[in-house]
């Protein structure tokens, strides 16, 4: 449920912490938001990287 | 086939050199690479020779013109204003020059080898370029397909360049008696320009109103405009066309009864195709959808393991800040770096008169969208600005979610439409609610102070209108 | 004392309808407040009167005038642009009246009582109005003090309206030969306007440049512009002012040299007083400082308890905004609510030619604070819009701070810099980084790309600029 909702309403995280995501291979809708009404913050996507769940974003070539 | 002697190695091959293509060129250039950019005719591509900056720059003329008139009660004199017309497409051509210029100068010093010619591939590291000093092969390790797109014919009816017209070539269109057909982006585009050079036309569109992904009251102003400049605008569930000698006749099925129109040039605006014809993709194993534009996956890829696409190639947005944003993301993955994250929203323009923008959830969508929504709204008959400059037509929406009080969506009609925009747009992607922007100072007297308005009226507070919607 | 029969009973006595009082007047009175709104000359005060709003007008005529001069080389044909100035001066009085009845209905629609007249407090519960239908007493439970403020003769030398004039009536000059002493806001946003009216005069300030609170790179295109323009300026170390006859003698002091300047008008900038002369501040506890303006504390709060004082009376910054937003909170507060918090910046704006907007940190000021900061700029020359509709001057400079990248200062001088400020200012209000404004899409061709590219600069990697500073 809460993936068709990111879906509708966009996640809430700022386009520098979404590069961040990017960056450290994280998919930014499955980040549970620590900051205000539940904003993904930099820390929030470092923890998430963290954990071995998380997939590694395709190396380029 | 007739091949030169010279042959040319590079890392990083990029074809065509519109927005999408010289931006990757030159940053992927800039962060070391060796690059080369194969463009077939001017650099900049639609955009900059036949889109965004020949319209701006012709309708900027015209509108000066018209704003002469209404500053006569502004205490302006200036007798018989208008428009010299060859000297305004003179001064366009110097414009196009001028940024053409600045790109060349950027692509040189950034090291970019440039060819000239059309680009074709033989294998998935061996390219043909024919151009003006004779065909060169080119190998390549990567290669970044940025050939754009083009305005599709009506089945049957192909451009001819006199009676029947490519969007993309009606920027020089002299005539009265055109008929535009269809209610997309560029039918509107061309259409204002047209009606911003007090020229007789007539708008054919479907569906209920034109420019159908804003909601309808974005259009009322623009559309009293075209009723004023006398430009007949009819809604049809249907039509046929037929070439006449020289005429076009189009038939059409309005409200259960049929009306006949003869026009002396017909713009048809019947979507886009991708310039992948002559790109020798038979050659790679770059996949392309039914309707022709290129397949692409994670990092801009195509199903060939060397070959990337962006821009209007790949069909997606069509406008030129996408395909900037794509060149740039693409450059840092060919240098080894992630490339850009996804956007929340793509801020769309029109160059209407008086100008539309729109970003993100429009009232309708969101709605569609079951999502719960609160919208505010300021007219710019009460902006200070708007008032003292006499530009008064057209207000500021916004739409946020009703729960978080979470901006989705922005849109203005008005003078300087784009521009106010941008700060609801970066509200937006930065997840700003509206009291984020009601709490912000806006200097005065600004134009984007309506912008604050609308999100004060959205929570019921604004002190400048009087009725709260 | 004569006073009337008629007693008026209030909650809420606001005395002076600029912009921060009649905004604190509608909104209490939105909130179902008691309210009475007393003003001694016209609703809107020097905002909508004698700054802001006819500044605006004005430039807006003069401006128009010189884009058909420069637009001959874009194809428009007007002979003898000119400006009627006696029509301008009609059209902005219209401007204002336009505005001034929006003011009205605004308060009359949310119930705010009006009363004309000049209002002095009794004590801390009455005060007395004389107005052109009499005199009125008012009971009031709480007042709000926003008369706002006027600006300074220099010692010695009054105001006398032909020879020696006070910026805030300097509107209207019609003269040559006049001199401009200070290079302050009020000093430089009359110097545009005469400037914009190619009136030939001279500034004299102080310090090594005017406006001393930007960068000095700012002011470059508007001390070019000066200079086309004819306007002397001159930087003096100090300076000595004698009234001679019909003339006005300036001694100035130019780097150990003399110099003797006459003129046949003086306006000086000599900086604001509140306008507190006549409120009967003495039979209340409310306090001054030295310099005349209203001490207040938390909430707006006087050193009476029932007394609370908002806008430039209380002499901080000097702007409409501020006075609007201060209207509003308080408004807030009188209805038992929490008022607003403090904005990070407060954004400046200069109706120059071109425009300059700045908010935040300069360059400057940041390394005074001992920030390290990494600073980016865009020129317009190389922004698509700006070359389109021939506004090249000028650029957008952006401070960040260098560890975080978090942008703490956006400064733009060029056409419509006001406007193009505003993402700038929500980015810093948002705490956002170079980054998201880099990452969020600015459409194209606007002027607010400008912002992006400068962003890009910052952190290096602008495609659109050949050399990053
Ligand atoms: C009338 C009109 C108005 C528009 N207004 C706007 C606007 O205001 N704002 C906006 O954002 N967008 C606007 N657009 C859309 C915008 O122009 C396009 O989205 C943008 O140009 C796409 O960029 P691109 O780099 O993908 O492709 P293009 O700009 O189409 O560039 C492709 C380049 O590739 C070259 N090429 C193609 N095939 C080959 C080959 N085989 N070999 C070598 N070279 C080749 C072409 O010659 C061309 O130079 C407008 C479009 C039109 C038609
Ligand atoms: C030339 C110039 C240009 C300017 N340009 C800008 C600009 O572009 N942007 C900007 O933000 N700011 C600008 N300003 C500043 C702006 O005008 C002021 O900051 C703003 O008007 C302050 O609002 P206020 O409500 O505090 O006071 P005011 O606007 O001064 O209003 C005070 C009101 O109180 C009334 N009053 C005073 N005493 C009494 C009394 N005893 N009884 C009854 N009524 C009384 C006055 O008549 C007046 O109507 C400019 C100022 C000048 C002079």
């Amino acid at each position: 449920a809460p993936k068709a909702e990111a879906q509708k309403v966009p996640v809430l995280a700022t386009p520098a912490t979404r590069m961040l995501a990017k960056q450290l291979g994280v998919n930014i809708d499955s980040v549970k938001g620590t900051g205000p009404m539940g904003r993904i913050t930099d820390e929030d996507v470092r923890s998430a990287a963290q954990k071995p769940a998380a997939k590694p974003a395709e190396a380029p070539v | 086939m007739v091949v030169g002697d010279i042959e040319v190695g590079t890392d990083v091959l990029v074809v065509g050199a519109g927005p999408a293509g010289y931006t990757c060129a030159i940053s992927a250039a800039r962060q070391g690479l060796d690059v080369t950019l194969v463009n077939k005719s001017e650099l900049g591509g639609v955009c900059l020779h036949k889109g965004c900056i020949p319209v701006k720059t012709l309708i900027n003329v015209y509108r000066l013109a018209e704003d002469i008139k209404i500053a006569s009660t502004m205490g302006l004199k200036a007798e018989g204003a208008s428009v010299d017309r060859r000297k305004a497409y003179e001064w366009k051509d110097t414009v196009v020059g001028k940024l053409e210029a600045g790109i060349r100068e950027l692509c040189r010093g950034s090291g970019v080898q440039m060819m000239e010619g059309s680009c074709s591939f033989l294998s998935s590291s061996r390219a043909v370029v024919s151009g003006p000093s004779g065909i060169q092969h080119v190998i390549f390790k990567r290669a970044v397909i940025a050939a754009g797109g083009r305005h599709k014919p009506l089945p049957g009816i192909p451009f001819d360049g006199s009676l029947v017209i490519n969007p993309d070539e009606a920027l020089d269109m002299p005539d009265e008696g055109t008929a535009i057909l269809g209610g997309g982006y560029a039918a509107i585009t061309i259409a204002a320009l047209m009606a911003s050079q007090n020229k007789k036309f007539t708008i054919i569109h479907k569906k209920e109103h034109i420019l159908t992904f804003l909601d309808e009251e974005m259009l009322r102003p623009v559309m009293r405009r075209f009723q004023e400049k006398g430009v007949a605008v009819h809604a049809a569930s249907s039509w046929t066309v037929k070439r006449m000698g020289d005429r076009v006749r189009v038939e059409l099925d309005i409200e259960d009864k049929k009306e006949t129109l003869e026009a002396k040039k017909l713009v048809p605006d019947n979507g886009m195709i991708a310039n992948t014809d002559g790109l020798g993709l038979e050659n790679t194993a770059v996949k392309t959808r039914k309707d022709g534009f290129i397949i692409t996956g994670e990092n801009y890829r195509t199903d060939d393991p060397s070959i990337y696409a962006i821009g209007d190639v790949c069909g997606m947005h069509g406008n030129a800040s996408t395909a900037y944003r794509e060149g740039e993301s693409l450059a840092d993955i060919l240098a080894g770096k992630t490339g850009l994250p996804d956007t929340i929203v793509t801020p769309l323009t029109m160059s209407t008169d008086p100008e539309i923008a729109s970003a993100g959830y429009t009232e309708t969508k969101a709605r569609e969208a079951g999502i719960d929504v609160i919208v505010g709204r300021f007219p710019f008959t009460a902006n200070g600005k708007a008032v003292s400059i006499g530009k008064t037509t057209g207000f500021v929406k916004v739409v946020a979610e009703k729960s978080s009080h979470r901006i989705l969506g922005m849109h203005a009609v008005g003078y300087e439409a784009f521009d106010i925009l941008q700060e609801g747009v970066l509200a937006i992607e930065m997840g700003a609610r509206l009291e984020d922007v009601v709490l912000t100072l806006h200097p005065h007297p600004t134009l984007c102070e309506a912008v604050r308005e609308a999100c004060a009226d959205a929570l019921g507070e604004s002190t400048n209108i009087r009725e709260n919607k």
